[in-house]
């Protein structure tokens, strides 16, 4: 547990402090996935140095994510925590049948939790083409019993991390690998909120600009961008946990701003993103003084060529585009 | 223990749980018909012998993942006839609460674990749970053999993914994994040409490194004996072992499945291994009619009496039920 | 083709004489699936006598649904018209991968159509359980390039397969398992509208209720309900199309009802439903004169015990209910 | 043909296109240090000999599913330069469009199928085009000869549940599909023994009911001739075929990994197929060295006068792009 804690680090150092943490202090983790053990430690390097600290709880994997995912639901139910990896998110959906129907279904089928983490690496970066930067949440969100979260932030992929796995229900851990190496922060003051807060990034009074993952940062930006350029004051939401969705929060905010908009860099067909919308919709109608909003990615496949992956993604002009249409409207 | 010396009493107590499997499944088929158990019933007509066989091996803190057809080997293990009607009637009293049915009963704390219907899908979680007792030191009886855990496929569920893949990752980590493979030559419908082109499902066993085993499902000393040598191999630390039986499937694929799609020709040839196992022990006057019928009477009795019991008891109550699918949705806001 | 088209058949029927239709009419098309060959013709029989009359193309596979999409994937790529059939829709959560990434993206990634038809038996039955009743059209149509229709009539049953197997695109047929013996109607007469097209079951002023799949039946008795005991006049609309959504057809319906009701035998989270309404919240938001509502089953795996099961998904007296608070409203 | 007559045209078309993929692969590695190409490049070092004796079997009509390290394959089986720096750069003009890019090119139009990353996912696509062209009667070559299927995978891509189920579908319709397995011990930084716990791969094919062929990847003359053999086999109606091929990865996973997972004593026993090769034909007498500097001199040629004109082509413009997934929307509407 030496985290240097006043030392600026980066994402992904946050989520293998985390993982070192929950392996030093919890002798039921272990971490399970392809290409864990030193010394490559994971393709992205989450794992580094754990394998050789905790030699027989961090084990390499064959390509197997339904195994993978089968072995966690198994050793969870017998009281262990597996924290699984998977290489990218793309490749869960390989899992998809032992993530829903036996880690998920399980709680309410035969009353027994099963705390596994499955640890996601999601979204896009230029040149990841269709199979390597898939957003996932919008079908590992659809089966019951599957808690999903998504960091933003340093702070929040050390602590959620780790609450993850404390928590008695399985958790889909959505780790956007453009944050991994870009966002940098010290963890010393690094507030700690309950994993199914949604949080206030920005306050504002015009209008709820709500996202999650990598997204948040771009709200951010469209938000500094609405107040220098416009005057506009954004509230930036970071839904942080997306589901079960913490709806109060956006509604304290919709009391003040009246206006919506979500931003995902998910497709955009039955998303998250559609599901925060219906909820307001029908639970805060009297809240909304415009029409809800959504930016998602373009509904085709992940497109390879930067120039198609920048305009496949919204980006901070979109937001502030759209958000000026809303306050506006 | 080999053939020779197989204790009487094993194979008095295998007779009886395949008998005992029998009888049971004989009343789920009258309460299936009597229209009061709701969806399928599948029955392990002729997988007695074997499903028995397997049962008998297991030892407290072993896993069982039984397939639908494996009564025998949840009664070997102590599956209580309570249980087993419960479950079937959907009574809110029984281990599923009445959220499953049938077959898909089982807690892990029984060592029994509740089978998803997507085929396969148990071989990695009983590799897991070997893992997990392997990390905690968990892993081994008093006498310093390794707990086991069995699973079960058919001919059919051997083409899946899911096996393949858990199969090969216990195969990896040597763990004490023994699959039941029980061919019975149909999948539902489909016959083993249509699921498989090798000669023999055991001809599997090389290509994942692990030992193979194989015994006749209607020759009972046979199971028995393959089942001790395979058990004892995975308990010795010899890791995953595979145990592919031939087995006559004596009833439809379901109960509302009539198994017209099998010929005459193959109908006819089928031997039943509860009729071939009591004539044995009877010619060899190990057992004797009087015994078997006093046997199958107690059996009956007991059959009558759990379910008269079960009858009376609750069925679940939607409106008391908790509909929300966390077990800890309060952990979200600590 | 000798199709009886003046007496009553079953939905099952016509899935069987669309299929018969196809195989007669165009050489190109074939069925894989488990259990799909005589003398069984599938579980349901919806293939019964089909491989008689065309032993080369009605072909059994092995219990692999992974496989089944896969070979679908090449043979529809290769020119063939391939039709597979899920035992239970449940197990297609296992192809998942190759209709995602092979059928589905497909086209706009090396721009070559994938026309296959995947026939998925969904919806839950008294006893039916957890994995023998789920509705999979939330997660199927969240990757783009997939086609996802969910007949609910006799009628369309039997033309929509047929216009899916003439489809360039991946078309995911929903088959409701209750509607298989329990809809009975002729084909004569039988109305074709065209594949993406929402359909006005019943007219009315008051509220739109929008459903799809075994769903409109409780709809349609719903207004019927409605317009007896209450005087409200319901407009019954019939999605068919899932994605993309006819969302003309919604629109012109808010139009003179305002209101609008959709229900679904699916989970709630983002699923088809949260679409609906965010589609409509944020295109139509100035149609609406009350909150946009949904009616979805409990988010929990479907039960098994009639009691339960008959609590899980809404049924008549919930979408009345449902209904009378949002003209109330 | 048989090792004895084995043509030296065969040989030297072999060593040509090799020698092709090596020098392209260069480049490739250079254009990617130079940050002209996007995401990653994987490249085939090692895997010449068998890929390219793979390449050289196929035929007009035949379909091949190439994975990342099989750029000599494709040469062999008609790729052009042009495509292959069209995609690695994105290029409009390229058939992936920009959309897909560096090893995902293919079209089913030129035979070769435009892989998806999903390991074990092309397997069943290649069964289904072989099963299409059996409905179809669009399965043989003039001769007779049945069109074939050839897919790659690796000794990690084994363990998928992808490749069991389409390699056991594939062997039950009895296809024609050659299942090249390019076993290079490792699967990314993981080495086989935590992939497979069996012997040797080609211990799996007994348990699909395949044919099953083995060679060394290093010695050119066994793959040609193992090959040739296995595709014969194929081509002559005795179903689905595994080869399986021992295998040094001469590079990283991916050209930003340095593989220093692989230790030296590992590393210092890796031997260069192509080095190999050349060697041998120069003693031979097969080959002089001026030869080889003039084919060498040819190929770069080749590749720098591709590349010039394919760096001059244009980048896709996301203004002029359709997004919309499907290929013909408006079939919904007639
Ligand atoms: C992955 C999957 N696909 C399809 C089914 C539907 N199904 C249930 S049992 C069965 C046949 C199983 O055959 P086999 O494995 O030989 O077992 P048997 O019934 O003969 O004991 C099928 C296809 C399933 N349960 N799981
Ligand atoms: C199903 C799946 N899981 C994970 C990955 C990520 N991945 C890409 S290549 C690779 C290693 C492949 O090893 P192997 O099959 O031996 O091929 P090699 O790279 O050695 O040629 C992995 C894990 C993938 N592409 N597909
Ligand atoms: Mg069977
Ligand atoms: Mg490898």
């Amino acid at each position: 547990m030496n985290i240097p804690m006043s030392e600026p680090i980066t994402y992904l150092e946050a989520i293998r402090h985390a993982q070192t943490d929950c392996l030093h202090t919890d002798e039921r983790v272990f971490i399970y996935g392809e290409d864990v053990e030193d010394p490559l430690g994971g393709a992205f390097k989450a794992t580094k140095g754990l394998s050789t600290r905790y030699p027989e709880r961090v084990l390499n994997a064959p390509i197997s994510e339904d195994a993978i995912a089968g072995m966690a639901v198994g050793a969870a139910l017998d009281g262990m925590r597996p924290i699984i990896e998977f290489q990218f998110a793309d490749f869960a959906i390989l899992a998809f049948n032992q993530l829903a129907n036996h880690a998920g279904a399980g709680a309410w089928r035969h009353g027994q939790p099963c705390p596994l983490v499955a640890r996601l690496p999601v979204g896009g970066t230029p040149g990841g083409g269709p199979f390597h930067s898939q957003m996932v949440e919008n079908w590992l969100t659809t089966p019951p019993g599957l808690i999903s979260v998504a960091p933003a932030t340093v702070s929040d992929a050390y602590h959620m991390l780790k609450q993850a796995v404390r928590c008695d229900d399985p958790v889909m851990f959505y780790e956007h690998k453009a944050l991994y190496f870009h966002q940098r922060a010290s963890l010393s003051n690094a507030p700690e909120y309950p994993l199914g807060r949604a949080v206030v990034r920005r306050q504002g009074q015009d209008i709820s600009l709500v996202s999650y993952s990598a997204m948040v940062w771009d709200a951010l930006s469209a938000a500094e961008q609405l107040a220098r350029d416009y005057q506009i004051e954004a509230e930036v939401i970071d839904l942080r946990c997306l589901k079960p969705l913490d709806m109060n929060t956006l509604y304290d905010s919709l009391e003040h701003t009246g206006r919506l908009l979500v931003c995902t860099e998910a497709w955009p067909y039955a998303g998250v993103s559609a599901e925060v919308i219906a909820q307001v919709s029908s639970q805060a109608f009297h809240l909304l003084d415009a029409p809800p909003r959504r930016l998602n990615a373009k509904d085709v496949p992940v497109p390879f060529h930067p120039h198609l992956w920048n305009a496949y993604r919204p980006n901070t002009a979109d937001i502030v585009q759209a958000a000026l249409d809303l306050v506006r409207f | 223990m080999t053939l020779m010396n197989m204790s009487l009493q094993v194979r008095q107590r295998h007779l009886e749980i395949m008998l005992y499997a029998r009888q049971v499944e004989q009343q789920i088929t009258t309460l299936y018909r009597q229209g009061r158990i709701s969806g399928s019933a599948y029955l392990g007509r002729g997988q007695e012998a074997f499903s028995a066989a397997a049962g008998v091996q297991l030892q407290s803190g072993d896993i069982l993942a039984p397939l639908t057809r494996d009564c025998a080997a949840r009664i070997a293990f102590g599956e209580s006839l309570t249980e087993i009607f419960r479950t079937y009637l959907g009574k809110a009293t029984g281990i599923m609460r009445g959220r499953d049915g049938n077959t898909h009963r089982g807690h892990i704390r029984t060592g029994i674990l509740p089978m998803i219907s997507h085929l396969g899908g148990m071989i990695a979680p009983v590799a897991g749970i070997l893992l997990s007792r392997r990390l905690q030191g968990q892993d081994k009886l008093a006498n310093g053999d390794l707990h086991i855990g069995m699973a079960s496929i058919g001919d059919g569920g051997m083409s899946t993914g899911a096996l393949h893949e858990g199969l090969n990752a216990a195969a990896v980590l040597h763990l004490p994994l023994v699959l039941l493979v029980s061919d019975n030559h149909y999948a539902y419908s489909t016959p083993s040409t249509h699921n498989y082109a090798c000669q023999h499902l055991a001809d599997r066993a090389v290509g994942y490194g692990i030992q193979s085993h194989q015994c006749d499902g209607n020759d009972s000393d046979a199971c028995l004996h393959t089942l001790y040598l395979a058990v004892q191999a995975a308990r010795q630390g010899q890791g995953s072992q595979m145990v592919v039986a031939s087995i006559d499937r004596l009833c439809g694929h379901s109960e509302h499945d009539d198994a017209r799609y099998i010929p005459p020709s193959v109908q006819e040839t089928r031997k039943d291994c509860v009729e071939l196992r009591l004539e044995q022990l009877q010619l060899s006057g190990d057992f004797s009619a009087s015994e078997l019928s006093a046997l199958q009477q107690r059996i009956d009795n007991d059959i009558q009496q759990t379910l008269q019991q079960v009858s009376k008891e609750p069925e679940p109550d939607a409106q008391q039920t908790q509909w929300q699918a966390l077990s800890h949705p309060e952990q979200l806001w600590q």
